[in-house]
């Protein structure tokens, strides 16, 4: 099992959650972050302008089976690109084990 | 009677009722933000100072004069119109002898209906939150309250020709809300909706409002500022007079709100707070042409109707396709209307003559709102466009019109 | 005196403080809502709305003339209650000659009444909040309000027994405030506390409210409320005694929260913002009984003292595991009890005997409130139940009984 | 003219006045909570708090006394101030005869003063926000609201040297309005900035504020008690004039954030929302000297330039490395002196003589705020110093001071 | 080591923190996310019912040392669990070291 | 690659991105949890006391060459301390795979 975090841009999340259902991905979670990275935004508050590279991001954690790696990482990889500077990330971790809380079952099956 | 005191207590009155108007704004500021998403929380509440700002002035230099003329150039346009503009000091030797009748000064009398002015392009202001550009929309409410909103005003109380055949209007259903709603209408119909508000099978999806609790307090506080409203429309402080007009504005408030409610939850087996906010806006806005004529019972039953028909035209206008966040429409147009025809069904003046007169306003009116809506509308389109870009709308009209100052830069938020 | 000006003049002045006594309401909802956890708002608002709305039409066809009858029967019951119900229309021939006194005329005492009997049941909303049943509420507060308020009052502002006997009860600490408080205090015996606000030994643990600066705005306009609630009771805009009215209300206002404050300050080392607001609101209530009563070293003395009242009333419910999440019940009745019987200490009519009327009058409407509620909770329990599941208090009351509706959709929120 | 009626009309416009000057303070509230962050939310609204309460009470037992004394002794040192203190009360004989002019009652004059009383600290509470020790700010704010505030009014209102010489200060652009911020600016120079608020190399760093809504809430507020507060500097119900300062001041606010908004659009090219704001309340306290000297069009051009000198002062302060999280120093006293300067330069009393006359009035009235600050500041910086740890600041001021009550408990917030 | 990540409905919070305590485990860091899995909730808002599978969510993050995990997960599972769907799920991430920044040191005992 | 989740004070967090600046390491993402540990705070609300050992901290995900884990960590363990219980942990925590999603490439470089 592996889990992908994806920290992608919040305005790309409907397409991204599009795309992971068209490859059976019905199942994550997400929360908001801020990234710091390459782009920046300008600000501007009561006459003092100044620029910002923390920009407000999504952050999806997605526990999935082996097989199934490629082909969400895919699917994000193609519905979060704008190709502008600060698109975001994909990191693949390692997961030892899985359980499902109802059930008390483990193992892969759990990802269904 | 004493009749420096006379003027004294009216003019006390009416400044109130100017206060309670002019505080109005800020319960339509609370309800547009608390109603939309947070990330256009700073252009809807720069929108809201802009107007009441510039709508006052601009009442100062066009608009009021413009109201209420001399006289008609052949009864339809005030001959100010083609004459002079700006607001004309009529100070006596000592430069502060302002009264000018019985009821109210010079200065009341312009502050009171400036404030009224203002509140026309407010209600345009919250249908089309969320996506409008900011520059078009100002062109656009300084056109119509500079001079849509003055001229249609002087047909009735500036004693033109609506005023003659016997049209009734007490405080505005017709000559303040519905202006307001007819614009916002055709506005949203050419800005179209909302990314996200229509599926792609064209159902309406959910927008949720972002800060109920601003929504509810700007209902409240929008009720408070009805009490100015109507009670001021009586244009002195006769006690009979202003004190059932409260009576039956505040019952037809009350009665609206738990139509719509008890409506909503027969269909929806829920108690539905928004619709209760509507309902109340509702009966406000049904009484309003008629909260002298009315009984209390009467009251009651237009401000229910009232809140019934908020629901349904919200329903209409999510079929249509129409995109209107705050529900202006529905209240002020839907139920402005129904207030102005309910004058000739309920209370002292009913008779089918008279419905058939407000029927006839109510039409003459809405051909000019929306015919004068529709030319600023479409040149306005032309030059500077009426929408901003999807990736602006998406990003939220904070960051790109307002330089990215949040509304709430210490909360985390969700964004959608 | 010109007696049609006398008239506007009074009218006037009371239909300001109606206006201010109906702003109330959105003191009362910022309060609630700020004391309490987010996952509720949606309930609470719609509570203190069909609290206003409901209130003002049950008041018109019930309430108030049963409170205000032509006469008595045996002196306790008026003759309304078993005659006949709705508001009648003095109208004259023209439909509109409607005053009815000196001091105001019919529908301004109406809508000012009105005002006051919705006030009675916002206090127990406060107190139930975040468990309560909103059906078995709701019926609970119309029967509340529209027969025990009006039959209580009666007895004293609409002439009966116990204004005979010399009871004295300037604007309601005993007639609206305690009345609502006794209310409160049975319904949250009944209720119990909140999930999670005693633990397993029986500590108090601190429940805190979501958004504090509504609370505090709350407050404000409560206050400002004040000047309303209390100047109106003058029933007059008679200079003098108006005017000493709203003086000692803000010192006994000013003196409560500084009392409240200091207080704490002395046990837990520590600012406490909620206990100075809780302090605030003591005070106002504290003079409410007596505000045209005071000097000025005297409201500060009986506002003061009800500031600590408050304090030791919280600590006190705590105790006895009852859970009042924006100590309505410490405000309202303790402090409600204790400016009633202050007109028996202090102030002009201070005496033995007044303190003795004063303590029946609280004991007899005491019981009648206790005893009433008592008997609707106990039917209405029966039926419906008061509490909702377990599960929907953990989810909030806004998922189970407002469709999912969320106060802050965009924020990001910590659930407890 | 029927002087008992003459008298009802006018104290009842007074009392009114006062309530509105009493809403003030939640204005103030939430403009401060608004632009600051909200960590120190419940510091700020104690604050607030404390200062209408003690400042009330403290004015009743010293300042109404000091302010308008009996006489002077040498014309400058009311003789109140070598002799007695406290409130008298000149009851008649039935104790309610309380009228002592008839424009009002003794208890409504007190109340009035009070409130304005108040303002003044409320003024300098918004700029220290964020870093300075409460018990030291309340330590500064008794002495300068208990004893210099009055003082000084009594040099002009009190009937002084300053009113002997031809000042003029109509509601206290000056006399309160400057006197705040005089007393802000001394503040914030002896606190130092917050900690962030300048780059290492001195630049001038944003801290955005936490709650917009309430900060425009707070705005459109304080507008409204500016109906109030100009409306009652009257002193009667005189129609013309009070209709007169309502129109100049609406106007003055309207242009402020008009022109403010459309000065800093030419530099950045962006509809900025807190310049609107703070140009709005630029424009009011501008107006504040003469808004019953000035026409319509002289109303515009003193409000716009109030406008611009707001958001030039709010720049120049950045440049002095001085640390204002609302505002206060810019408005209040920027253009505080400006509107006392303009009733030399516009209006009916402009003249060469009197600008002279206005300039020496600001410039005694700001060597006293100054001087007696600092000598203030000085002791009490040297007895418990006047800013919290580094800790205690980065913490939070809620934390410290507060017992860690949180304004927003269920938020998630960002912290900064 | 071994880090668990439990995403756990927020309304058994405090029942799971106290089986946690129960079993030792006193420190572990938690924040809210929004879960899509199987649940559904109905809402409706003016006159538009919608049913939504985002689901407010706690996210838990235990470092662990490895001797621990059976007991700590099997604490979650009981304590978490209403055996309807939505009860939430657990990972075990495999972490390579640990540091306490108070003091610098590193290794297992830094999660005493 | 390597994940270096690091769980900080608030109070920290400008001292600690400044550092990062210092080592080269301008990309991470960040967000608020609530700690669980050794530290209390005290709190009063209405009359009552309580204390919680709920802190609001700061959790900084940063992933980094293996070659930048040392200097990252010893990066952030300086400039986040102050000695006082509660500082906060460092965990590590292997990476197999990254991606950018604006160019699509992966591996180390999109560290960068
Ligand atoms: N090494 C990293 N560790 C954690 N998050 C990262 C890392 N690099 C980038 N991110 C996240 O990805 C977002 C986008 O990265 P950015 O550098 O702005 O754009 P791009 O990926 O297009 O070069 C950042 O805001 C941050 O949230
Ligand atoms: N593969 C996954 N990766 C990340 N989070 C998941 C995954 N599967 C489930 N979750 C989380 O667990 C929650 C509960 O899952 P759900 O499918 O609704 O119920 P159940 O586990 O009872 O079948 C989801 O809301 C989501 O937050
Ligand atoms: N085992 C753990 N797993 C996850 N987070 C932890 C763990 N131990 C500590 N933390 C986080 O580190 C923070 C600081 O820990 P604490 O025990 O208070 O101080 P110290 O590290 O100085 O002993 C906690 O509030 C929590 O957020």
């Amino acid at each position: 099992m592996k889990k992908i975090e994806a920290i992608i841009r919040k305005s790309k999340f409907d397409e991204v959650r599009d795309a992971l259902h068209d490859v059976n991905v019905y199942f994550f979670s997400y929360w908001d972050v801020t990234g710091v990275g390459h782009e920046k935004k300008e600000h501007l508050y009561r006459g003092v302008a100044y620029s910002s590279s923390d920009i407000q991001r999504r952050f999806l954690s997605i526990v999935v089976n082996d097989d199934f790696v490629d082909v969400t990482v895919n699917a994000i990889l193609s519905a979060a690109k704008t190709g502008e500077v600060g698109d975001g990330k994909i990191f693949v971790v390692p997961v030892e084990q899985a359980y499902r809380i109802r059930t008390g079952e483990s193992g892969g099956l759990t990802l269904k | 009677m004493d009749t420096t005191l006379t003027l004294t207590v009216n003019n006390l009155w009416m400044m109130i009722s100017t206060a309670l108007v002019f505080f109005m704004h800020l319960g339509f500021s609370f309800l547009e933000i608390g109603l939309t998403r947070q990330k256009n929380t700073i252009n809807i509440l720069f929108k809201n100072f802009f107007i009441i700002s510039m709508g006052l002035v601009l009442y100062a230099f066009v608009g009021f004069n413009l109201m209420y003329p001399a006289s008609f150039w052949n009864g339809i346009l005030p001959d100010y119109f083609v004459g002079l503009f700006g607001l004309e000091s009529p100070m006596g030797e000592t430069g502060l002898d302002l009264s000018y009748n019985e009821g109210y000064t010079y200065w009341t009398d312009f502050l009171f209906q400036g404030m009224f002015a203002a509140t026309a392009a407010t209600i345009v202001s919250g249908a089309i939150a969320e996506r409008a550009k900011l520059g078009s929309f100002f062109t656009f409410s300084m056109l119509y309250v500079g001079i849509v909103y003055p001229l249609i005003g002087s047909w009735k109380w500036g004693g033109g020709f609506l005023d003659e055949w016997g049209f009734y209007d007490f405080a505005g259903s017709t000559l303040v809300h519905s202006v307001g709603g007819w614009a916002a209408l055709l506005y949203i119909a050419k800005l179209g909706a909302r990314i996200g508000k229509f599926s792609k099978e064209g159902k309406p999806r959910a927008i949720p409002g972002h800060n109920i609790p601003f929504a509810a307090a700007g209902v409240l506080i929008l009720w408070l500022g009805w009490f100015g409203f109507n009670g001021g429309s009586v244009l002195s402080a006769d006690p009979g007079l202003t004190s059932l007009v409260l009576t039956t504005t505040s019952l037809a408030a009350a009665a609206g709100g738990l139509a719509a409610t008890g409506f909503v939850h027969l269909y929806y087996k829920n108690f539905d707070l928004t619709m209760f906010m509507n309902g109340i806006l509702g009966g406000l806005v049904s009484i309003t042409a008629g909260a002298d004529q009315m009984s209390v019972m009467e009251a009651v039953l237009v401000g229910g109707i009232g809140g019934v028909i908020v629901v349904l035209a919200v329903a209409l206008l999510d079929r249509l396709k129409l995109d209107d966040p705050v529900g202006a429409v529905a209240v002020h147009l839907g139920t402005g209307i129904w207030g102005t025809l309910a004058v000739g069904i309920f209370g002292n003046m009913a008779s089918w003559d008279q419905f058939l007169v407000q029927l006839i306003g109510v039409g003459l009116i809405g051909l000019m709102s929306v015919g004068s809506s529709w030319i600023f509308l479409t040149v306005i389109q032309k030059i500077w466009g009426l929408r901003v870009d999807r990736a602006e709308e998406l990003d939220g009209l904070d960051q790109a019109e307002h330089g990215g100052m949040t509304a709430y830069a210490d909360f985390r938020m969700n964004q959608h």
